[in-house]
């Protein structure tokens, strides 16, 4: 394959709860070796994986949240958060670990239009 | 009191495993008497031996077995467990393979029954 | 009858489940990602204080802790795992999933 | 124990999709053999449980639902199921393969209230 | 793209966070639970017909069938195992579970 | 075409497992060729030897086998296999244990990638 692909990793899930979120991640990071146009997107309950401030010490869970930070040294860029999944759940941009573009629903429409493959974490 | 606890689901993908061993803790060190764990559904996962978390995680199925050591009867549902490739040759400590009718007893005998679930 | 209830209420018609059912007076536990409803300032905060006005509503601390959810709707009671005990002492439970 | 246990199952999720249903039907069949008082209640998704109708053939999945009708035998007859959960999903008591009664959501609120335990499937 | 949906619009939002986001005019098709949403004269109904003004809805036959669901609402396309590959061969895919 | 497909559930407590294999099969059966299944998640436990089910149930573990024969890349990830209890021991026939670098490479390999899970 000469042609770069462009996946998009969707994070629909909260962190805790289900493992998904945190699974997902980790594929993200080996997909970064692999050159490819990557794009991650959080949208629903997703936005709760970058959230702040989570302190899993007592409830006993290994806390995964820092590893969204790497995401830019693996040349993970293209992070983006839907406007309103995060508002109906009352945060903003500065709730977030990570630095990720907030962006409407018809941008991420448009968006998943592009990916060669869309995978849903 | 005597508490009983049902979990459904396996570990690591689900939180219900984790929240029922900290659960059974809780009321361990308050003084109660767990009168069983029954592990129903994919929560007969929660009982191999061949799990091997990453160092920096907790090992859920090494914990119950810590819980199972102190006396606490863990059950595996046998019909659950066959349908998900759990048998006694990959059993960890502290865990027993045994038929529906220990959840029965379970709920009979406890005063508190709770169960650990998702969907 | 104690209810817990453990699925976000953003993604599940779980507590909804529970509220219909629930005898009212009793006691509602949010635990796991259920304790994303406790959280003030949201789209379902409105929703959580008419829940509360018909039950008494209890969210996991350790499980807050967990995600960060430190903002927690004025009356919802933070209880740790011995209190959740606690509750399952006076109270039988069920679970919502 | 002397005494008999009031014990409730809450049957509240789709057939098929999840094997919470059957495998929650597998506990009440042994559960009968116990003598103890049983009663098995359908709510939400899980009044499709027992829809009749059901051809897993094609879909290359185990048909359960049989197996409800042998609860009678199993001495098991308190059978109830919620009707608004059967009303907003279309069906009446004529859709259903066994012999349920149709309750209200306050009858199923004293149900519960009335347990030892109640066990969620 | 093709929109999967899987899980039962009763105890989930997957299938409004799929019509949230997908294109106008995209495929959208109910397997597994989701195909409960499929059958005429429930409280979804209109909310199916709504959804339908502005996507092609399908539902896999299969699992129609498993579930004993045999009155679709008018202008949901059944579609076998062949024709959801047929489906896939035209469209990139997504899952919403 | 070329299909890639991710499992993401367990066998028998989700239809996930169901519907993918129904998939790959007709999708072989038109002559498409898949590039690989991945099995991700809970879906990893649907890889091992050790599953026995009922007699009139039908034999996930086996069905996947048996696309596993007849060429099909059926990859494990390990990550997700260990803390789960799956290892080369336990695999089942036609089942290969590798890392998310195979995901990667499925998902550009593919013309088309199909995901089943559930939540």
């Amino acid at each position: 394959m000469s042609d770069i692909s462009k996946i998009m990793i969707m994070m629909r899930k909260a962190p805790y709860g289900t493992i998904y979120s945190f699974e997902g991640l980790e594929s993200v990071l080996i997909m970064g070796a692999y050159e490819q146009d990557i794009t991650i997107i959080f949208v629903d309950d997703g936005v709760y994986s970058i959230k702040k401030g989570m302190d899993t010490s007592a409830a006993g869970i290994k806390d995964f949240s820092p590893t969204f930070r790497v995401l830019e040294m693996y040349d993970i860029e293209k992070l983006y958060v839907d406007k309103e999944s995060m508002e109906a759940r009352g945060l903003t941009a500065d709730d977030l670990i990570v630095g990720a573009e907030v962006v409407d629903t018809e941008t991420i429409t448009k968006l998943m239009e592009e990916q060669d493959v869309v995978l849903p974490f | 009191m005597k508490f009983g606890v049902m979990v459904q689901e396996g570990p690591y993908q689900h939180e219900s495993s984790d929240s029922a061993y900290q659960f059974v803790k809780a009321a361990m060190e308050k003084g109660h008497e767990i009168v069983g764990v029954f592990f129903y559904h994919d929560g007969v996962i929660n009982s191999t031996k061949l799990t091997d978390p990453q160092q920096d995680d907790r090992n859920i199925v090494k914990r119950w077995s810590e819980i199972g050591e102190k006396g606490v009867d863990l059950v595996v549902c046998i019909a659950a467990a066959k349908r998900r490739g759990i048998n006694d040759d990959v059993l960890a400590p502290g865990f027993r393979i045994s038929g529906l009718g220990q959840l029965t007893e379970m709920a009979i005998n406890a005063d508190r029954f709770v169960t650990f679930g998702a969907s | 009858m104690l209810h817990l209830v453990n699925r976000s209420p953003y993604v599940s018609t779980s507590l909804d489940s529970c509220v219909k059912f629930a005898k009212k007076g009793s006691p509602i536990l949010l635990i796991e990602d259920a304790v994303y409803g406790a959280m003030a300032g949201t789209a379902l905060e409105k929703k959580m204080e008419s829940i509360m006005k018909d039950f008494t509503v209890y969210a996991l601390k350790e499980d807050l802790l967990a995600r960060g959810v430190t903002n927690v709707i004025a009356g919802i009671k933070e209880v740790d795992y011995t209190g959740f005990v606690e509750l399952i002492e006076e109270h039988k439970p069920t679970t919502w999933t």
